[in-house]
């Protein structure tokens, strides 16, 4: 398993968050959460990205313990995310917003190969590279976010909600990106609120319910699974 | 339930609480007493900033509004002859009464825009005073303020020049005010201010008109910080513009943030706490010239060690006698 | 008068002057003076309530040293003879920040604790705080600023400096000594002590002849940046640029600006603080007959007969030794002369209480001032006779060096003009019935 | 037809040069539910924040109960029944359940600055308090009374951010996107308490992008496309309405 | 009659412009001051009430270097700047680090460091001010009565030099875009592996360096004093809320607009009434546009 997480718990003052999830990552495809708002997707990644303190248990990703490391010690490691609600830095160009990406890295050309593959990815970015990364469209913005993640090389990518606030066309486009980029190798965890898209792309899924994982299988398995459709799927 | 004993607990600890005000003087010296005197004025000070803080409002000009009422009483008191208890209200009155004006353009802005348009417009009253010689007596101020009248009882004469029996006077003066500070936050209107502190934009939307509670809370704050100034003015008979400048502001921001806002006693319990190390052991150290340097570490020591304010002590100390983990980990969350 | 019996022994100031250095060799081995035991059976407290932390220190923290150095002379010759007894001196300080409710903190603790029978202020902002307990304790005070004073003030005096009347002695020297400098400016920080200099400047000028080119240009006490400042003052090209009582850190970068702007004409101003850092950062042809009120403590010239501050010239060599040269200020030496004419009048009184030593003081009408004797005054200007006015020194800077031209009498300008000075006062509105 | 509750004349809405309503026009009657449609940036929440008085119209008039309240203020609007509710989980989290109802009912808790410290108000304040409790029973959240609303579950704290609202006593109830985030069990139950605060004489009105999660709550549903109209009819209407059809999909064919 | 007016003109066109060059060197040492803070509240979002006391110590630096150890006046300025740089760091090591989540607290502790760094001024030199014999007294004479000093030029030198340098390390390297990133979206710059605690450090590192070059090159021009920062801290908090929190480009508009007004009303009136006039300023540009000048739309 490229990403090994075990009983972790994360708490926010006094609320807990997540309390003692375990979830399993290989080393190819896309792994989803789902699960209601509130039920700890977003905790579960900030956690994986080092954003969000684990109280107990462990992260063990490619055979090193991660847990508790800062974020940036994470990134280095090759664990990149596209955050929930974009996150990207408005007053920079959308270049210097991909180019902060791979901040950690000093292998110039291949920096210069990567930003052309993501352009390549996301030919819109390209036309726009000096605009203002604010004065981008949502779903222009979601691209940055995604290639900004990639630009770091990352070993396992880290989705949060990248449907959210775009209109089912628009996420089309990005979800054929991200199988895409599954392909040219690097794993994916995707966190969404739409289970019918998540369940749709990807190969194995967790459902989260009040911090705890409460179903876990096969995509299509769940799918097919009554409590899955009854809470997600709309029937 | 333990409310029966907490409410019993709670009144032995108040009564002994007035008991210690009460027969305070006697225990301290002279000199301590002119402190104790300038210490409860600045209670009252940091207790109606805290009223202020409570919308979600720092203010740095609060001390400038001290400053209104005290200029304000003293030349009502001096200039116009109105009987110093008298004037005193005034004061306090025309401090409010300011800040009912100076709510309309402060009051377009929030949190630190807020904060800086405060600093500024007290700025301005500075300058006011500093420029207008008369009535405000420019950069020297104003000085042989006429002090608080002496009460004639028959057999006593109670001369409030007295550090020990002006002392009482500010006791009652500073606890009735606290105790309507007090009740202003447990009532509606604090869980309003409270409201309007989390989320005004929903406290909006069930109709509470946040304009007009912050500006309340801004007229009732200002005041209680001008009725302080008041008592500072007919006491120490002079006021000047300097006295009541930035540095002094800081100084309430420290106690208010040393001590602590969650609660109603926190910026008390900083003021009083501070003073007392400032002026009282660091004094008698003899410590003059590096008083600043060592009062400046504690300041840092308490904000790195105590970052919830010295109010968040008493429970820690409650903890620990009570032999329990500072805090209870995972059986507590699950 | 103390001073007097002492001098059919021997003079006072060559007694101190052998215990200075005796002393100071003695000092290597001992802690300090106080450690030398005497005659002395009593001791006399003194109050020292003045700022001594934060922006207003520089004029209480020096003069505090200079009143250590003072005392530690004074106690090793015995103390101060007051009847029957010989009384060491101890001062006890207070600081009071500059803030008049920690004044009258102070006051109230050094007068019922450590039972002091004088204290010396800076005054200022922080005199009516401590005013209306000194008036009930019946304490005597002194200030530095005698804008202070009024009818009410009965205990308080200012018996060193009479600022700013001294300064129409060197406006005096400038108008004989350069009869064609006419055209003056004047600038000075907006603040209780810029504004009666203006006042006293202008009676001064107005007395002399010259004629004011410019309104008086008051700067803010925070200005950093006096370029501005100069630029306008030398804009009308006046002869004679008036620094009026600036603080040395607004005299300095005025100066500097002058020059870099390329002034040409004389500088007079109240003060010179570090003259020689000024000529430093200037020319030394630029600072040649500057004209000032205060005179190097090290200067020869204070060893002139009329002068009654004992040895300047070793209390200064002293102080710099202990403190530093660059600490040195006027206030160093102030304080200690006002101590001077305490114990003469203490002597005097035979007692240390303050009600006797004030009577005593006023009684003699004659006061050993630092520069000479003086006599009290001020009711006109203040509405009482408790400041103390003779004979003050025209400094003037000649090849690098601050050189003593003349002591002039201030009481004799003030019969010939003080018309103009009131008149000067009263449109600033600083006579003491306008302040409030 | 009776006279509408709220209505909405040639209502614009400018950001410097962006025109985010343009000339809308629609109208809620009395003691329905209508939901405001429409997908992302048509500039639903925009009309919401100009009929809430969050913002002041550029052009064109907010008409409530017949009277023209255009550019008032919110807590106004709210005095007179006009309650809006906020996306997501927008509560005074660090209050008590019950103490984020009181202060729902502050149009009701009038009092007079000295009753308050004298407490002589305490009659009004606990007919707030009784108030407070009768609306945590009616959503069902009256167990939780005492906590903090920070550690509801979410689906809680979205029913009690509508206990808010009802506190305050509302005529028409603004729902801003009420059903953003929930699975569909929570919106389900969401939707109940929408027909039940309607069955209490309250109109509803509620604003989402997610055409799906309305059809089967509304009456009728205004749909707005680039700050303008686009249609307006029945929830069967508005489905089969292929401009609403190419407005959600893009051009309809390719999406699927 | 004619001659009479040409000179009027030409002492007129002398003053202005003698006054234009005032400005333009007030501008340059408040732009420094007030840039280094910006960028300290940018990046950390700590207001630090110490960085009038960082100038002071950068003034002092050179009193002892300078004046009494007799080393080069560069030499002292550059360790200065670097002396000053280092002060910052210990701040944001032992200070705003640990306060991250405190703003106020930061503010606090930033207080008690400058109550700190004032008393270690008194007991090294005294509560009297300090004084630098100038490195040079070469002035220039740009035309009759108009005069740039060396000195002066220095600051002004330093203030586009030290600026134009941070500009280009701001937009062109990959740090630079770090700390863009970093005071736009701090846990968004976090999971780009910007490390908050190393952009932090350079910021610290700058600010504090900027308010110490400040503080040395205008040291013979000002005479330190202990309490000097006093008056530079009130005129740097109107700049940056002139020129809009966090604006870096704002805050050097504003120093200019700011000079340039106090500058001239302080020679064309007096210096009282531009203080009122900045002041007013401030308060106009906050009821008006509360972001500031340059900054950012508030957003709906």
């Amino acid at each position: 398993m490229l990403l090994e997480v075990k009983e972790i718990h994360v708490h926010y003052s006094k609320v807990a968050a997540l309390k003692g999830v375990s979830i399993e990552v290989p080393s190819g495809g896309i792994v989803t959460i789902i699960g209601a708002n509130g039920a700890g997707k977003s905790t579960m990644l900030r956690a994986l990205s080092g954003l969000a303190p684990v109280s107990a248990g462990e992260i063990w990703f490619d055979g090193e313990r991660i847990d508790g490391r800062p974020p940036e010690k994470i990134v280095a490691r090759g664990i990149a995310q596209a955050p929930e609600g974009r996150r990207i830095f408005p007053d920079l160009t959308v270049e210097e917003n991909l180019r902060t990406g791979a901040f950690l890295r000093s292998d110039k050309p291949e920096i210069e190969h990567d930003l052309d593959s993501v352009f390549g990815h996301f030919p819109r970015l390209k036309e726009r590279r000096t605009q203002w990364a604010k004065t981008l469209s949502g779903g222009e913005q979601q691209m940055v976010a995604i290639g900004r993640a990639l630009m770091s090389k990352p070993r396992l990518l880290l989705l949060d909600e990248p449907s959210m606030g775009l209109a089912p066309v628009l996420f089309q486009e990005i979800a054929a990106i991200v199988i895409e980029i599954v392909k040219g190798g690097v794993p994916v965890i995707l966190v969404e609120q739409n289970a019918e898209l998540a369940l749709g792309l990807a190969k194995y899924a967790y459902v989260l319910e009040t911090g705890r994982v409460s179903l876990e299988g096969a995509a299509e398995d769940l799918r097919e699974n009554e409590h899955v459709r009854k809470a997600y799927l709309g029937g | 339930m333990p409310n029966r004993k907490t409410n019993l607990s709670s009144w032995a600890l108040g009564t002994a609480l007035v008991a210690g005000l009460i027969v305070l003087p006697h225990l301290l010296s002279f000199s301590q007493r002119e402190i104790a005197v300038l210490l409860i004025i600045n209670v009252l000070l940091v207790a109606s900033y805290r009223l202020m803080t409570l919308t979600g409002e720092w203010s740095l000009g609060h001390v400038v509004i001290m400053g209104v009422g005290a200029y304000a009483s003293a030349l009502f008191s001096k200039s116009l002859g109105v009987p110093v208890p008298l004037s005193m209200l005034l004061g306090a009155g025309t401090a409010a009464g300011l800040a009912a004006i100076l709510s309309f353009p402060l009051f377009r802005m929030k949190g630190f825009y807020f904060l800086i348009g405060s600093f500024a417009a007290g700025e301005v009253i500075r300058l006011i005073w500093k420029y207008f010689t008369n009535p405000f007596g420019g950069a020297k101020g104003l000085k042989l303020i006429p002090s608080f009248p002496d009460i004639n009882l028959g057999f006593a004469d109670i001369s409030f020049f007295e550090p020990e029996n002006y002392y009482y006077l500010c006791l009652v003066v500073v606890g009735l005010s606290l105790f309507i500070l007090y009740r202003i936050e447990a009532s509606r209107i604090g869980l309003t201010f409270h409201a309007i502190h989390w989320q005004d934009k929903l406290a909006e939307a069930v109709s509470v008109d946040t304009f007009r509670y912050r500006t309340l809370a801004f007229v009732l704050a200002s005041f209680f910080a001008g009725l302080s100034g008041t008592l500072y003015a007919h006491y120490i008979g002079t006021v000047n513009p300097t006295r009541f400048d930035v540095e002094e502001m800081v100084y309430v921001l420290i106690w208010a943030i040393v001590g602590g806002t969650a609660t109603f006693c926190g910026p008390i319990l900083g003021v009083v706490v501070l003073t007392i190390i400032n002026e009282i052991i660091l004094r008698a150290l003899g410590l003059d010239t590096v008083r600043p340097m060592i009062y400046g570490g504690i300041l840092i020591a308490s904000v790195l060690f105590l970052p919830d304010g010295l109010e968040s002590l008493g429970p820690k100390l409650k903890r620990l006698f009570a032999g329990k983990r500072p805090s209870g980990q995972l059986e507590e969350t699950t | 008068m103390y001073r007097k019996k002492l001098d059919h022994k021997i003079s006072r100031r060559k007694f101190l002057a052998t215990t200075t250095t005796t002393g100071a060799v003695l000092a290597v081995g001992a802690s300090g003076f106080s450690n030398i035991t005497h005659a002395a059976d009593k001791t006399v407290k003194i109050g020292f309530l003045a700022p001594l932390t934060g922006p207003v220190s520089a004029w209480g923290k020096p003069g505090l040293d200079g009143c250590q150095i003072w005392a530690e002379h004074v106690n090793a010759a015995g103390g101060v003879k007051v009847g029957d007894d010989n009384y060491k001196i101890e001062f006890v300080a207070y600081d009071n920040e500059y803030d008049p409710g920690k004044a009258r903190t102070g006051a109230a603790k050094l007068i019922k604790e450590d039972d002091v029978k004088f204290i010396m202020m800076l005054g200022g902002d922080t005199w009516p705080g401590v005013q209306p307990l000194a008036e009930k304790e019946g304490m005597l005070v002194s200030t530095l600023l005698p804008s202070d004073l009024t009818p009410d003030t009965k205990t308080l005096i200012a018996p060193c400096e009479v600022h700013p009347i001294y300064n129409v002695t060197g406006v005096e020297w400038l108008a004989e000594n350069q009869p064609d400098a006419k055209r003056v400016v004047i600038c000075a920080q907006d603040d209780a002590l810029g504004t009666p200099s203006v006042a006293t400047y202008l009676a001064a000028f107005e007395a002399a002849g010259m004629e004011l080119v410019e309104e008086p240009l008051f700067f803010d006490p925070a200005t950093t940046d006096f370029a501005p400042v100069m630029t306008k003052l030398l804009a009308s090209k006046p002869d004679v640029l008036c620094l009026d009582t600036c603080y040395a850190d607004y005299v300095h970068p005025l100066c500097e600006q002058a020059f870099q702007q390329d002034f040409k004409g004389t500088i007079i101003s109240c003060t010179a603080d570090f003259y020689p850092k000024i000529i430093d950062k200037t020319s030394k042809e630029f600072m040649e007959g500057f004209i000032f009120q205060f005179p190097d403590f090290d200067d020869p010239a204070l060893n002139d007969e009329r002068v009654n501050f004992a040895n300047p010239n070793e209390f200064y060599a002293e102080y710099a030794q202990r403190y530093g040269a660059a600490e040195w200020s006027a206030v160093s030496w102030e304080y200690a002369s006002i101590m001077d004419i305490w114990s003469d009048a203490a002597a005097a009184a035979g007692s240390v209480e303050p009600a006797d030593v004030l009577k005593a003081m006023k009684a003699s009408g004659l006061v050993k001032h630092a520069f000479g004797d003086a006599g009290w005054w001020g009711e006109e200007l203040f509405g009482i006779d408790n400041a103390v006015v003779g004979n003050w020194p025209v400094v003037v800077i000649e090849d690098g060096k601050a050189v003593i031209k003349e002591y002039r009498s201030i009481p004799d300008w003030w019969a010939k003009h003080k018309d103009l000075m009131i008149k000067h006062f009263t449109a600033l509105g600083q006579m003491w019935n306008q302040r409030a | 037809m009776t006279q509408p509750i709220l209505e909405v004349r040639d209502l614009s809405r400018h950001f410097g040069g962006l025109v985010a309503v343009d000339k809308l026009n629609f109208s809620v009657q009395l003691g329905t539910i209508h939901g405001l449609i429409g997908p992302n940036g048509a500039g639903k929440t925009t009309t919401f924040n100009v009929i809430s008085g969050f913002y002041a119209p550029t052009s064109g008039q907010v008409i409530y109960k017949g009277d023209d309240v255009s550019g008032m203020k919110t807590s106004a609007l709210a005095d007179i029944g006009l309650i809006r509710t906020f996306q997501g989980t927008t509560l005074f989290k660090e209050f008590t359940v019950i103490d984020n109802v009181r202060v729902g009912c502050h149009h009701m808790a009038k009092a007079s600055f000295f009753s308050r410290i004298t407490g002589l108000d305490r009659h009004i304040e606990s007919a707030a308090t009784a108030k407070a409790e009768e609306t945590l029973e009616f959503f069902a959240l009256s167990e939780f009374k005492d906590e903090l609303a920070a550690n509801l579950p979410h689906g809680h704290q979205r029913a009690l951010g509508m206990a808010v609202a009802l506190a305050a006593d509302p005529q028409i109830i603004l729902l801003d996107e009420p059903f953003t985030g929930m699975n569909p069990e929570e919106t389900r139950h969401m939707m109940k308490l929408a027909h039940d605060v309607r069955d209490h004489g309250v109109t509803v009105m509620l604003v989402e992008h997610d055409m799906q999660a309305i059809m089967g709550l509304c009456e009728r549903i205004t749909v707005m496309n680039f700050g303008a109209l686009l249609t307006e009819g029945t929830p069967d209407e508005v489905r089969s309405n292929p401009a609403v059809i190419e407005a959600y999909l893009g051009s309809a064919g390719d999406a699927a | 009659m004619g001659r009479v007016l040409a000179k009027v003109i030409a002492t007129m066109s002398e003053l202005l412009l003698q006054t234009m060059i005032n400005a333009v060197y007030a501008a340059s040492y408040m732009s420094l001051i007030a840039v280094g803070l910006v960028l300290i509240f940018g990046v950390m979002g700590v207001i630090n009430f110490a960085h009038g006391e960082l100038y002071m110590a950068g003034a002092y630096t050179v009193v002892g270097l300078y004046s009494f150890m007799a080393l080069p006046f560069f030499a002292a300025v550059v360790a200065g700047m670097v002396f000053v740089g280092i002060l910052g760091l210990l701040m944001e090591y032992a200070l705003f680090r640990p306060l991250r989540d405190n703003p106020l607290g930061g503010l606090i502790a930033s207080i008690g460091f400058l109550l700190i760094l004032q008393t270690a001024a008194v007991l090294g030199f005294g509560v009297r001010m300090a004084h630098i014999k100038p490195p040079t007294q070469a002035k220039f004479h740009l035309m009759e009565g108009v005069v740039l000093t060396e000195q002066r030029l220095y600051v002004i030198m330093a203030a586009v030099g030290l600026l134009s340098a941070l500009y280009v390390f701001l937009r062109k390297t990959k740090i630079g875009w770090a700390m863009r990133a970093c005071a736009q979206d701090k846990e968004a710059a976090a999971l780009q592996g910007i490390s908050l605690n190393q952009i932090s450090r350079i910021a610290m590192f700058i600010g504090a360096a900027l308010a110490g070059v400040a503080g040395a090159l205008t040291a013979p021009l000002v005479s330190p004093t202990p309490y000097m920062g006093h008056s530079v801290i009130v005129t740097a908090f109107i700049i940056i809320i002139v020129g809009g929190i966090g604006q870096l480009e704002g805050a050097v508009i504003a120093a200019i607009l700011y000079a340039f007004v106090h500058t001239f009303v302080t020679t064309f009136y007096n210096g009282v009434l531009a203080d009122i006039v900045g002041l007013v300023l401030m308060l106009l540009v906050l009821i008006l546009k509360p972001t500031g000048l340059f900054g950012a739309k508030e957003r709906a």
